[in-house]
């Protein structure tokens, strides 16, 4: 009898989890109801963001929540770093499933094609297009949605990025962005007079000069793998892959081709990458030139400028760094990679919150103060093209020097490249496109089989084999 | 405080979910304890003795029947709220503890009204360990004592509380020989200054026999007899009792009543008289043979063992359902190795009859 | 055989034998001792390189041929490690959630294998059988659905949200609370194994004795059961504690905030943030300033860590 | 034996460890369970009103996976290789250590201490000591610039310097470090227990060998090891428990990436491949954990068997 009643209460225990849990899945609803973009600004409403900012950034994104409150006192934010972009990516993925994801969030684009298959993010494009007036707290009004002018100030390699998805529906704005630069050894290049190589040819060549001088050197770093495939890709303009369809399209003779070349550079001893050198390559780039194994140029993020400069301990400089941009294919048709966070919002049950969250989202984006001072704080290149208007940082990028300001010459260089960024296809599945490329490039470069030729050819097989296999194909 | 059990009854669900075979323990026991006496309750192992102990003790539930402490039914009562004492086989001090912690402790469980002040608790915990000579180590730790100091700490603790009814489960099983007969020596001084009514369990029916006043023999849950020790050995229930009791243990013969007259095989050894014709099972007290030249009795002489005022026959008879036949006679008697024979007279009063089937005492 | 040898020897002999026996024992102890030290010194190397290395300066660790004592000894690996990461804070923080859980532990652990000790009910012994049988899952089997559960338990948080009540919501998400770091490894069916094992040990009769003298089930757990299976529970705490120390995984899913992170997780977070060139210096001043309470813990409980360890296997 | 105890009593102190499982461990196998039916499986969908067939699909996905056999085949050879050298090195330093009596505490408190270590923290030290530094390895042109300290002890005593970990080493020095990681990592709870095992048995048996003169081989293959057997099946099965769930060791080692560079995923495992679909396959994670829990459980059984078949007292 006992026994039947501890049973009893067993399963029932059971069931009355499993139903919990089945209801709180519903919990995500329908998307919001934005028929009216009405937003009521006498009612507090509670926004929350959750991005990766360190605590130099915490305080510039809180002196411009400040700000905002100022015309939106009714708004609070409430922000919270998690912890890396995959951190992030996981936090949400979980709260999606409960229906507690936050308002905002920073996000690659494989994190949004991977929220939307819960249907969570919230389309942009009738908020962008609303016409109707919000009254601040100031007195002053705001169009809801964005301005032509504002539109226009956007980078527009950045703003595109948030329509990527394959349904021509945009649902991110850029927040702050980085690209691939090269960075040189300018003391050196000065001293040996080389040019800096603007195309790949010339690149090689330069590589070989250099191993002429300094035999014991490396002479090119590449941060990333994966991004000098996916590069190449758009240089050349071969297939990598689609938003719609078939996703994975990158095994094609093309890329095979650039590939093997590629190899031949590494086994000449021209190049090592992030995963074959164990570190980044800034290491070796910012090494003293007479040791070993240094690096003169490097190829990575805009973002890792201040790793770039090789100063001493007594605070003097081994050497003058020069940046410029990637080699490219074709002079005439320069791509550039776009990377770093944009802005997502998710879709609530409470229009109010969605509205809050846009017109927060707004703020970061369009404004020119915060743009600049979180672009000087972070070391990432701001999304507004007219962010010189603001006087501390045009001043700060005309003094950027090749020593200890590379953040802002990075900067520079990526503000006058703006016509040149590329985003790839984001859909579910594209990350695993991203690592399985970055993979494939270590294992062409370093393979010691002897038929090279097959061994490429499997490797790319293999390669979207496992993206299908992940992607459940 | 005189303890009486009533149809006290106890019934274990089986181990065997199978089977589902219940074992009953003890089976219907009445009998009745005077106040102050000490008790031995004794059987083989598996008898029911523990089991009736630990539902003296209310450790145990009986599954019928009552018990009373005087006048009151304390069945239903918990151990605590009995009044008694129990001390274990294996003493069960709490080995952390000192000797003086170990006194306290059931003093420090009192409650309420019974709660008493530390001042108080101390001065009884120091008599209990003066009444069981133990006062100069109450500072030790159980694993700092012998057995026997261990075995007069446990006693200590059990009387501290000032039970009315004393219980000892095997008090002596884990004793050396010596120690063992000191010990029940002292138990029984213990009883007789204390005057509290004492029960004690025990398979030794030698230790039963030499400290009890009354004495209860159990046999597989069964009650088959109370009474001073002597009276038992001397006129056993049942041929269960009598075998039981006794070293060395009284010896069988498969007999047969004729006319009056007991026949061991073809030898009529004993006037029966008020027996009807009936085959029996005889037993003979080891006392109860006496050598004699003419004796009815003939046995074929084994052994003769020299044991200073006594001397011990072991021969072997037709008739006997053991393999030899002891029997303890003087040690004047004329007996010696080599003969092939020895005759004997019988005692009368130590020899019992028992129906061969119940086993029961058959009088004459 | 032996004995033939012993018979047909004389006193010479026996003296050569014995002269040659002290000999034997002298070289092999003198083998186990060399064997024993060798093996402790690969034991001990990897702490040392950590130590070693983390007082190098970068330059010095890059060279070639590596050092086996540092040219000059810096402390500022240390410094900077220490200042990458809160510290202070995610001391406190692992301390609070360390004592809290290992309390809370201790408690449901006695009285768990006290009941499966001591105590008799129905299904007993199946249900300890089904408590060990867990033990085999691999844990990571169950992260994916305790982070469900936490995040709403027991749908408290979506009944929240559709009756519009903060605290019910509040109440319902466990999320970066200490509660999610305490609270769903409270029960560790090894501990319960172990301690029953040790309840089982002591003798029915102490707890019979103190059935007679009146005392309760809890009283004699708290008097007379703990008291002789402190050891145990001793060494339980220990691994507890330890194990708030070297937990990772969970903390960094349901409590990577400020207010509640750990140690591990937050000097992993402020090495991942550095990016650029790997700084084995100070990330081996980062892995030396983890490990060093633990070597102290290690150094003064040593005895109970053994005795715990050696009777459980389960690491943290 | 204590009757009368009610059975509601032994509930209530049960009741907050039962709660607690029911909650954080009957549940989440139940669901796993439910979630390894469901096919292709996931919990973005599953909240978006998807329906999932039910089926034995994410089974097969896992059993036809072209790597999985890969990744069983390093879990089992990781574990055929560690658990017996760690178990046997275990062994014949914890007979050591009984035959000695000075500075037995001393030895034995350093072999135990990497267990007072946090795994994640110390992988990088070993990773730091085997990691070379340079370019083009095996190549004609190679460059190195660090070889790592245990390269520069080998180069030291005239041997060749190794590439261990990096680009172009093979599968076999791999194994061979993640070998060498794992016992140290292993053997100081071994050591304790079989130590701990020798410490309680009666010397007599050993005093009687003595006057035997059986000689110190076969003390130790016929006294000691049988003597020991329930312990060594404990430490057996422990290990191959471990063995079998090996990730972490790998990650402290070779990073996410699990094998060098060019050959990722080389010495991935089981474990390894439950992580990697956790996120957006967890219907295959929850298979292939209840694949391995399968194995866990066939291994331990046979352990048990075996042992049992070898105790003979």
């Amino acid at each position: 009898m006992k026994r039947k009643i501890v049973s009893l209460l067993l399963v029932l225990a059971m069931l009355a989890t499993s139903l919990l849990l089945a209801t709180s899945c519903v919990g995500n609803g329908p998307a919001a109801g934005l028929s009216e973009f009405e937003f009521d600004t006498s009612k507090p409403v509670t926004i929350t963001f959750y991005h990766t900012m360190g605590e130099s950034l915490r305080a510039v994104l809180d002196k411009h929540i400040a700000r905002f409150n100022e015309i939106y006192p009714n708004i609070t934010v409430e922000h919270k770093q998690v912890g890396s972009y995959d951190d992030v990516r996981e936090q949400i993925k979980t709260e999606i499933t409960v229906g507690d994801q936050p308002n905002i969030a920073y996000c690659y684009p494989d994190h949004v094609a991977l929220y939307n298959l819960a249907l969570a993010v919230q389309t942009l494009d009738d908020l962008i297009a609303a016409t109707n007036t919000v009254t601040r707290a100031d007195g002053t009004t705001e169009q809801l949605g964005l301005t032509a002018d504002q539109v226009d100030n956007f980078i527009d390699g950045y703003y595109n990025e948030g329509k990527q998805f394959g349904d021509g529906k945009m649902y991110t704005l850029p927040m702050s962005k980085s690209t691939e630069v090269l960075y040189y050894n300018k003391t050196f290049f000065t001293e040996h007079n080389l040019s800096v190589p603007t195309t790949w040819e010339e690149l090689k060549a330069v590589c070989a000069q250099i191993k002429e001088i300094d035999p014991n050197s490396i002479p090119l770093g590449y941060d990333s793998e994966s991004n000098w495939f996916i590069t190449m890709c758009e240089q050349l303009g071969t297939p990598y892959t689609s938003a719609t369809g078939s996703h994975f399209l990158f095994d094609n003779e093309d890329n095979h081709a650039f590939v093997k070349e590629f190899r031949e550079w590494y086994k000449a001893g021209y190049v090592t990458t992030q995963a074959i050198s164990g570190g980044y390559t800034s290491a070796l780039f910012t090494k003293n030139p007479a040791e070993d194994g240094n690096c003169y140029m490097c190829i990575g993020s805009s973002a890792g400028a201040n790793h770039q400069i090789p100063e001493n301990e007594d605070g003097t400089f081994k050497f003058e760094v020069g940046i410029a941009s990637v080699p490219q294919a074709n002079k005439e048709a320069p791509k550039v990679i776009s990377q770093g966070p944009s802005l997502c919002i998710f879709k609530k049950a409470d229009a109010q919150e969605v509205l809050a969250s846009w017109l927060f989202v707004k703020y970061l984006t369009t404004t020119v103060d915060f743009q600049a001072e979180f672009g000087m704080a972070s070391g990432y290149v701001p999304v507004l093209e007219n962010v010189t208007d603001n006087e501390v940082y045009a001043a700060e990028l005309a003094a950027a020097n090749g020593y200890e300001s590379l953040p802002l010459l990075a900067t520079k260089v990526c503000l006058e490249q703006a016509n040149a960024y590329y985003t790839s296809p984001a859909f579910n599945g594209s990350s695993t496109a991203r690592d399985e490329v970055g993979k494939l490039m270590q294992i062409c470069l370093t393979s010691t089989e002897a038929d090279v030729d097959a061994m490429i050819k499997k490797a790319f097989k293999d390669a979207v084999a496992e993206c299908k296999y992940q992607a459940g194909e | 405080m005189k303890v009486v059990l009533q149809n006290l009854t106890k019934i274990f669900p089986s181990r065997n979910k199978k089977s589902g075979e219940e074992v009953v323990a003890v089976n219907d026991f009445t009998f009745e304890i005077p106040d102050g006496k000490l008790i031995g309750l004794l059987g083989p192992s598996g008898c029911g003795k523990s089991t009736t102990l630990y539902m003296i003790s209310g450790l145990q539930k009986p599954t019928g029947g009552k018990i009373f402490f005087g006048d009151d039914d304390v069945t239903e009562l918990s151990p605590e709220n009995r009044g008694i004492g129990l001390v274990f086989q294996n003493y069960a001090l709490y080995p952390h503890m000192t000797v003086k912690q170990n006194i306290l402790f059931p003093l420090q469980n009192l409650k309420g009204a019974d709660k008493l002040p530390k001042d108080v608790m101390l001065e009884r915990a120091y008599e209990a360990a003066r009444l069981v000579q133990i006062d100069e180590l109450m500072d030790r730790k159980p694993s700092e004592l012998s057995g026997g100091q261990q075995q007069r700490v446990a006693i200590a603790r059990a009387l501290v509380k000032m039970p009315r009814v004393l219980l000892l489960d095997e008090p002596l099983s884990n004793l050396d020989a010596r120690l063992r007969l000191q010990t029940r020596e002292e138990i029984r001084r213990i009883q007789k200054e204390t005057g509290i009514t004492t029960i004690f369990v025990t398979h030794d029916q030698e230790e039963a026999m030499s400290i009890s006043d009354m004495i209860v023999v159990m046999k597989l849950g069964v009650l088959q007899q109370i009474g001073k020790p002597q009276e038992v050995y001397d006129d056993p229930a049942n041929l269960f009792v009598a075998k039981f009791l006794g070293t060395p243990p009284i010896n069988v013969f498969a007999g047969e009543v004729k006319g009056g007259k007991l026949y061991l095989g073809e030898q009529a050894v004993l006037d029966v008289a008020g027996v009807d014709d009936r085959k029996v099972t005889v037993g003979i007290r080891p006392e109860g043979f006496v050598p004699d030249a003419n004796g009815p009795m003939i046995c074929d002489l084994s052994n003769v063992e020299i044991m200073g005022r006594d001397v011990s026959v072991v021969s072997k008879h037709q008739a006997s359902l053991n393999p030899q036949i002891r029997s303890i006679v003087d040690a004047d008697s004329n007996i010696s190795v080599g003969d092939a024979t020895v005759r004997f007279t019988l005692k009368p009063h130590k020899v019992f009859l028992f129906d061969t089937e119940t086993e029961e005492r058959i009088r004459f | 055989m032996a004995s033939k040898a012993v018979t047909t020897m004389n006193a010479r002999d026996m003296q050569q034998v014995s002269a040659k026996q002290r000999v034997v024992k002298g070289a092999v102890q003198f083998f186990l001792y060399a064997f024993l030290i060798l093996m402790a010194l690969i034991i001990v190397f990897p702490f040392y390189f950590m130590l070693i290395s983390s007082v190098k300066e970068l330059a010095e660790y890059r060279q070639t041929v590596q050092t086996l004592w540092p040219n000059k000894i810096v402390l500022y690996n240390y410094v900077e490690a220490f200042n990458t990461a809160n510290l202070g804070r995610l001391f406190m923080n692992t301390l609070y959630v360390g004592l809290v859980s290992t309390i809370l532990s201790l408690v449901i652990t006695v009285l768990t294998a006290f009941a499966f000790a001591r105590l008799e009910f129905k299904g007993k012994n199946a249900l300890f059988a089904a408590l060990l049988g867990t033990m085999m899952i691999p844990g990571e089997l169950f992260t994916i659905t305790n982070y469900q559960t936490i995040s709403n338990f027991f749908g408290l948080k979506t009944l929240g949200v559709q009756l519009g009540s903060q605290w019910l919501q509040d109440v319902g998400n466990w999320k970066n609370t200490f509660t999610v770091l305490i609270v769903p490894f409270l029960v560790s069916i090894f501990y319960i194994y172990l301690l029953r094992q040790n309840f089982l040990q002591i003798p029915n009769e102490l707890y019979l004795a103190a059935k007679v003298d009146g005392t309760s089930d809890i009283k004699y757990l708290w008097k007379v059961m703990i008291p002789l299976a402190l050891p145990t529970l001793i060494s339980i705490t220990i691994l507890k504690m330890m194990g708030a120390w070297n937990s990772y995984v969970w903390p960094n899913l349901v409590a990577n905030d400020e207010a509640h992170r750990l140690i591990t997780n937050g000097l992993r977070n402020s090495f991942a943030d550095s990016t650029g060139d790997v700084n084995i210096p100070v990330q081996m001043a980062a892995v030396a300033i983890v490990s060093a309470p633990l070597f102290l813990v290690f150094i003064f409980l040593r005895k109970y860590i053994m005795k715990g360890v050696s009777r459980s296997g389960i690491k943290g | 034996m204590v009757d009368g105890k009610k059975s509601w009593k032994a509930w209530l102190y049960l009741a907050p460890a039962i709660v607690l499982l029911l909650i954080f461990t009957a549940w989440p196998i139940f669901n796993t369970v439910r979630m390894s039916l469901l096919e292709g499986y996931n919990a973005m969908q599953a909240s978006a009103g998807v329906k999932f067939n039910f089926g034995f699909k994410n089974f097969v996905d896992v059993i036809s996976y072209g790597n999985f056999l890969d990744y069983l085949w390093n879990t089992i050879l990781l574990c055929f290789l560690t658990v017996p050298i760690s178990t046997l090195l275990a062994l014949i330093i914890a007979v050591c250590l009984n035959a000695i009596k000075p500075f037995q505490r001393l030895l034995q408190t350093i072999f135990f201490l990497p267990y007072v270590t946090n795994s994640i923290a110390i992988g990088m030290v070993f990773a730091a000591m085997f990691n070379m530094v340079g370019n083009n390895f095996g190549d004609p042109n190679e460059l190195v610039i660090t070889a790592g300290i245990i390269n520069n002890v080998i180069e030291f005593f005239g041997g060749e310097r190794i590439n261990w970990i990096n680009a172009g080493s093979s599968y076999f020095h791999n194994m061979f470090v993640m070998t060498v990681y794992i016992v140290w990592n292993a053997l100081p709870f071994k050591i304790l227990v079989l130590l701990g095992g020798l410490q309680s048995v009666n010397k007599q048996y050993y005093e009687a060998a003595k006057v035997d003169g059986t000689s110190r081989l076969r003390t130790f293959t016929r006294i000691t090891v049988p003597l020991l057997s329930p312990m060594i099946t404990y430490v057996v099965i422990t290990g191959f428990i471990g063995g079998f769930k090996e990730y972490s060791s790998i990650v402290g080692i070779f990073g996410n990436n699990m094998g060098p560079t060019g050959d990722p995923d080389r010495l991935n495992t089981m474990v390894g491949y439950i992580y990697k679909s956790l996120s957006l396959q967890p219907g295959r994670a929850s298979a292939a954990a209840l694949i391995l829990f399968a194995i866990i459980f066939v291994v331990t059984l046979l352990n048990l068997y075996i042992s049992k078949k070898n105790t003979h007292y």
